[in-house]
């Protein structure tokens, strides 16, 4: 059975909710009365029920299998993180209620902070930022205040070319002159040619680490160093900080300002993409420069400051975004790390390592794996050289993972390997799950080399859908359902 | 840990399957210097039970909007969520997804986010939308960077009478990006001048209605003058029932709008996660930020859906990019969809049509109170009253009796002199009798 | 990807739940802990959580599509009552709590008890029972309470050869002899056969109203007439109440004793089987018989009688079981009343009765109906007249209808029907869902006349497996799971 | 009305197909004089907004267990669910299932059936166990029935410290099915003579342990003496997870075993809906009550599960079935089975210490508070204390000072003149607070 589009199923005249009618009254629109069509169908209970349970089957959650999309650390979400953000101590609060009736809310930011704060050994944070990207806007804009209070007018940015496309994009949403610094042969950045492209026009050097090759920076501490040396501050993307939490301090490493995806590391939902949260820490230089609203204690209790300028924000970067941030992922988060307590935690990244590591072991004699002589962090990566000669991409091979019951890994990123293939097992996989996966893998290489193309060009064959045609969906974009001519009662 | 399905035997194997002598020569290149020897200094892994009354605690110390009757707005309101919308967003299918990169086994995110672009386009009357934003106030920063690329000025023109939240949001990207931005001061009974402020320098001017006081702003008019002078109409709103019953702003003129969605289909949730809420003309669409999902074909011709025109996005254009965003605020947008679904035409136009009433019914209460002026001409379900003296302690003071009263405006706008409005909710969730005692204690503390 | 089962994928040194360990301690079991081995298998958190939303996801409900099993009354499930049901104030209440603090429970109690009562305009409602089949045990015992009282040796118990299976068994378990009345060739019971058999010696007559056949008793008032003239008394099986809600008061049919599945008309969820509920009203005649406990009001407020002979109980026929009765279903049950409100439970019952009559008359040309010159009341019955000479079954047929994505109606039953097909579409679906279901069956009718026999005995093929061999399973019982010869880690 | 589909429009057109003339003409048969003419005497259809105010106003009505020091047990017990069960047994296959009839679509349910059956016959060291029944006391009444159907026999002795509302259920249906019943009287400190009890009529033995006083019971000699009588053990438990702990009847000679799994997976739920255990041998599976599903293959030879032995029951032997029950507890049954497969055997065990510790801990406090003596030799997380006058009123006066203190035994049984005495229990949601905070009231209360 096929699942039309709520604008075939629904009609105008259809509602799922009983609204009562309100007495008469007199209206105070003053003529702005909406007068406009509102073609917006409704279903009733039932059929909004059965419409979205069957749109859900036709998609694949951690919940389903394993989903070892490399950078994006799609660990096990636990249930209980759900029921206490839906406490209504912390969902039914708004945030502009007056702060005597929120010491709750914001002592569970406090204690966020505490946490993060203790993990990464830095100075600050700021909860504001809602994603990872929109922390690292918030990290390089502290950057920017901290060099324009100092006169600096520096203007250009430093990006390994295996960083995240976020990073060259946020420099440049701010004004920065991207530059990208080229990895060594070992997949790491080689401090040298740092040192090289660095000079007085250099504002910062954005750093992944662990970065996309799965790799952790062995010189970051010369890296810091260098980049301190030439007045430049040390931006680090967190994307990664799921592999080493418990393992080492990022503050140890002369970080300046990093973003914590917490729905990375933290395990809050990805929800098919949003919403996430990306908490910035930021060292002592960069501090004075959190954007409000901050989080103080006064006599009468925890309180925010919530307007640029003011006492205790008097060189804030400005305001990130409405309100106080993404407090039903603090709670979750927050959840997650009480939870695994400190020994918890570093288990947690060890866990991940170890399971990356492992993949790559048992999948080497197989599948071509760069960089291997170093060890993975929580992602393995491999690149397409196996596949060589076969007809076979590795965009092919994907889809036929599809058909295996399995979500693929990234595929073609990091953009330095070619064809790449990341693959992160996060720590919440048993072994026999990691088994079966590197069986499937296996298998696939081993079918792969021995000819069996069918498998691979036509895959998926055992998905909701065929490949999609994705050309045409960007040549001629339809981005939304328009009324087919009208045939009476088309749309029922 | 029951999280973590690894015994110690299967680490054991596992280690000696990568050829690691140990679990820290995984973490060699650590620094040895820098590794940590010790535990974090936070407390050990605690119970489901141990966490859960850790976490009871500290929710028991706020104040629920739903023990108390409850009035607050000025960006965030509370309406009542069906059920089946919490429970739906939480199948695992869609809570532990990831953004649809392989949309054949996808494509329940994919169909949602195109039933969402359809229905936020079809709500502010413009023909295309994106799959959602962080918030409304991120949003509109980033229609203020669309006008900027697509008129190619730097110069954003803002009304008086947007949220203070907003124009600090915008004002803080624009800042560091090196743009213009023209602030008008607030105007709370409404009925500023904007059209006298555009110039031919201005990329946009971003106009909120209902604004920030709760006045219903006529577009059409600004969005002329807007266009005679090259420059886009930014509408922006914070309540996305209002649409319900009043004129959207793709009806009069609005080049692109940006909105909060949260009102449907999401909680309170002390400010976040919200859903932003982004549309514009089909002309605009390669401008456009954020993430869309578009109709295609699978390889056996039936309909299916995909992430499209990802060229705009960073994780292509790098540095390039419309836009740094890489995530959306999927869930919440499709707690906003089952919601809309839910509601339709005839639901959402009666919501509304409940909220505007009891706003009234409570304007009409407050009014009575002697001291108290309501300000507004018009309104939805939010408006502004002046009180004799600080807005903050009556506020407090009322909160102090168990009534959650609304919002100083000084709270938004410290250094704005406006130290004696206080902007008044009243969505479907307040009864006649909340609004009796709200009117009655309110009169109690003057 | 096939799930195992949770012996083959969990271990006995796992566990999903972080336990403290107590302070060490001197026990008090006094040499009765346990010796005997504990093969109790434990998962992780995230192996749990994906083990069972695998298997979930190998089952159909009423959120997958239209599920018209007849005489099941499969209707939506709101959510709203799940949510409800799970109120700290009523799903963390103890039973044997001090009756001061559970004044709120016993109120809904109340509430429900006043609810059904108005609806069926009976005397009095005992809410203990725990399904429909305690219900009936609970209504027959009251009947056999209510003779003993008066001295009356009565022995007999009279069904109709169309009732549930319940409806003998339950006369039987409490020494009743079954009598079986045969149907009119119209499909309801005859008057004239019932005071045929009727005597001095009969206790009751169980009768289904609106019977299996989908039909309501339209002599129904001169059955109770001859019943009570016979000195017997008139217990009326409640599973189609669904039809009738806000139509026909039971009580006015002259009814002494019925009982109502929650699950069915009040719409608690089926779970799969189970949890159920069924309160039995009862007539005046019937009422001191109503096992306790008992609700009463006091000057202190509500309480329950719990101790049967105590006053308020004195004539009480005992206990049906531990507690209340099924709390959480009463729950659920009220506040579908509450959203429904007098006119929407009367909509309710219009809405199902006219769907399953739409369905019969929309494939009356294909299919056979018996006894269609009669309104179906909630269920439309097919026989297996339409397929004599196609070499396919009603069985058959069941199982193509798994292939186009429907679950199949109740087959087999009532058995009176040769062949039957009893379809229940309840008031829970939309007139297109009801057109494609038809569309569906049309076409497999269709299909069978044309002798397409490979679509249908080998069906189902597109479900998580094809026919299951039931003789196989109940020849040599596998029941359990047991240890496979002991190989080394053949657990894992 | 937001749960029917159907338009006005939908229903004429239905309706013409039908044929007849109105809605009505489809009640035809209804007698005409007793068709309603009016709606029922009840209230209108309310919004979902509406209904959850009053139920709410209901629920806060009543004290949770959660919100006190809570020691209430006797027969139903407070523990710790883990959040995913709940969730879990929400999803809609799960929920909105039916029996599995059509197991090529209900694996699901046949599948978790089957890990239960292994589960409970595991736990309760038997060979065998059925799908569920109502509850325990409903699968103890069930036990004497197959007794009486396995030796042919009709008396059941009943032992003194069965769970009186057990008992009570037990001499109900045996009183309607013609069966004897001999209770013997109880004996709150334990030890009482069982074995004299049991002659040659006698089908079975029930003793439940621990006891409804909370005394560990040793059922092997009196399953010996059982067995040399000709009579069946039936083992009875109210408190599942005391087998985390203690030796299970299988391995002392029970013949049948049936117990209450509410504290495994379920709420308190005020006592209901709970889930029956009920175990046996394999020599007897013919004759036990109640669903069971099997384990077969299928077309293609792949493992699958069925009901099976269904010609033991009602829908196919009608009046000769072994039981009239059709609804088993499904979805308790399987929130019984996440939370096991949650617990293993470590977690059971550590839960069962944890609860043990507790008691244990209680019982020293309680001991020394003046006035008051602890019965039991032995116990698990339950026993009883004898206090100075009424119970029922030292419960009163606990409740009134915030403290849920236990079952007075003379709620349960209160013509057993035993009025002083309290059932006490502790699990591990109690906190030594809590426990402190007892003593410390009973103290004081006395």
């Amino acid at each position: 059975l096929e699942e039309g589009l709520l604008f075939e199923i629904g009609r105008t005249e259809v509602t799922g909710v009983d609204v009562p009618e309100p007495a008469p009254f007199k209206d105070r629109l003053g003529g702005h009365a909406r007068t406009a069509p509102l073609e917006l169908p409704g279903l009733s209970e039932p059929e909004a029920m059965r419409h979205y349970v069957r749109l859900s089957r036709m998609n694949y959650g951690i919940d389903s299998g394993l989903f070892p999309l490399g950078s994006c650390t799609m660990k096990h979400n636990p249930r209980l993180n759900e029921k206490m953000a839906r406490l209504p101590g912390f969902a039914d609060v708004h945030p502009l209620q007056p702060l005597s009736t929120v010491q709750g809310a914001l002592g569970l930011m406090g204690e966020l902070s505490r946490y993060l704060l203790e993990l990464t050994g830095m100075q600050a944070v700021a909860l504001q930022p809602k994603a990872g990207a929109h922390g690292e806007l918030c990290g390089m804009m502290a950057i920017k205040a901290a060099h324009e209070a100092s006169g600096s007018k520096r203007h250009v940015v430093l990006v390994p070319e295996s960083a995240h496309g976020t990073n060259p994009a946020t420099a440049a949403l701010i004004g920065y002159e991207v530059r990208s610094i080229p990895a060594r042969a070992d997949g790491t950045v080689d401090p040298e040619a740092v040192k090289a492209a660095l000079g007085p026009e250099v504002a910062a050097l954005m750093l992944t680490n662990p970065n996309t090759c799965g790799l952790f920076e062995r010189d970051v501490v010369a890296i810091a160093e260098a980049v301190h040396a030439a007045g430049a501050y040390f931006y680090s993307d967190g994307a990664n900080f799921n592999a080493i939490l418990g393992k080492v301090r990022i503050a140890d490493l002369g970080v300046d300002a990093m973003h914590i995806n917490l729905h990375k590391t933290f395990s809050t939902p990805h929800g098919g993409g949003g919403p996430g949260a990306g908490p910035v820490v930021l060292s002592a230089a960069l501090a004075p420069f959190a954007p409000v609203p901050a989080l103080v204690a006064t006599a009468d209790g925890l309180a925010l400051v919530e307007d640029q300028g003011a006492d205790g924000a008097q060189q804030a970067l400005g305001r990130m975004s409405a309100f106080h941030g993404q407090m039903g992922m603090f709670v979750r988060a927050l959840s997650w790390m009480l939870s695994h307590g400190a020994d918890g935690m570093r288990q947690a990244s060890e866990d991940a390592v170890l399971s990356a590591n492992y993949i790559r072991a048992c999948l080497m004699d197989v599948m071509s794996a760069p960089f291997a002589e170093r060890p993975a962090m929580h992602e393995a990566l491999f690149d397409d050289a196996w596949l060589a000669g076969t007809g076979i991409s590795t965009l092919d091979v994907a889809k036929a993972l599809i058909d295996e019951g399995y979500h693929p890994m990234t595929v073609y990123f990091p953009l330095v390997v070619h064809g790449a293939m990341l693959i992160e097992p996060t720590e919440s996989e048993s072994k026999a799950s990691l088994d079966l996966f590197i069986a499937a893998l296996r298998d696939l290489a081993l079918a792969a080399k021995a000819g069996d193309k069918a498998r691979f060009l036509g895959a998926p064959y055992y998905a909701p859908r065929r490949r999609l045609d994705e050309t045409r969906a960007a040549r001629a974009p339809v981005l939304r359902w328009v009324k087919p001519e009208p045939i009476p009662d088309a749309a029922e | 840990m029951r999280y973590l399905p690894l015994t110690p035997e299967d680490r054991a194997e596992m280690l000696a399957r990568t050829g690691a002598a140990s679990v820290d020569a995984l973490f060699a290149d650590i620094p040895l210097a820098q590794r940590e020897t010790e535990l974090p200094n936070l407390p050990l892994a605690k119970g489901e039970l141990e966490v859960e009354r850790a976490l009871a605690r500290l929710a028991s110390r706020n104040v629920p909007a739903g023990s108390v009757p409850f009035f607050v707005g000025a960006g965030a309101y509370r309406h009542h969520v069906p059920a089946s919308v919490d429970h739906l967003i939480q199948r695992s299918e869609f809570l532990t997804s990831y953004t649809p990169y392989q949309p054949e086994i996808a494509q329940g995110t994919l169909q949602y986010l195109f039933e969402f672009q359809t229905q936020v386009a079809e709500l502010t009357g413009m023909e295309v939308a994106n799959a959602s934003m962080y918030d409304g106030s991120t949003a509109t920063a980033e229609a203020v960077l669309m006008a900027h690329r697509v008129t190619r000025r730097r110069k954003a023109l803002l009304a008086g009478n947007l949220h203070p939240h907003y124009r600090a949001t915008v004002e803080t990207v624009s800042r560091y990006a090196g743009d213009e931005v023209v602030s008008l001061p607030p105007a709370p009974s409404g009925g500023e001048d904007i059209i006298g402020a555009i110039d031919a320098g201005c990329s946009c001017v971003v106009v909120q209605s209902p604004d920030v006081f709760g006045n219903l702003v006529d577009l059409k008019p600004i969005a002329e003058a807007a266009h005679k002078a090259g420059a886009l109409l930014v509408a922006v709103f914070t309540e996305a029932v209002s649409l319900g019953l009043i004129e959207p702003p793709g009806a009069q003129g609005a080049d692109i709008v940006a909105g909060e969605g949260q009102s449907i289909g999401n909680a309170l949730n002390f400010g976040g996660p919200y859903v932003g809420l982004f549309a514009t003309r089909s002309k605009f669409v390669r401008q456009m930020p954020g993430r869309l999902a578009g109709e295609t074909v699978d390889a056996e011709g039936r309909r299916g859906f995909v992430l499209t025109l990802s060229t705009r996005e960073q994780h292509i254009r790098r540095e390039k990019a419309t836009s740094n965003i890489c995530t959306n605020s999927g869930l919440c947008a499709l707690a906003f969809t089952i919601h809309m679904s839910l509601l339709g035409k005839t639901g959402l136009t009666r919501l509304a049509r409940l909220n505007h009433a009891g706003a009234c019914d409570l304007a009409d209460r407050l009014a009575v109170v002697p001291g108290v002026e309501v300000l507004n001409d018009t309104f939805f379900n939010e408006f502004t009253i002046r009180v004799p003296g600080s807005a903050s302690h009556v506020v407090e003071k009322l909160a102090a009796k168990g009534i959650l009263g609304g919002v100083p405006y000084s709270r938004l706008a410290p250094k704005s002199g406006l130290d004696a409005l206080i902007l008044v909710a009243a969505t479907e969730t307040t009864s006649a009798d909340d609004r009796a005692a709200f009117a009655a204690t309110l009169n109690e503390v003057l």
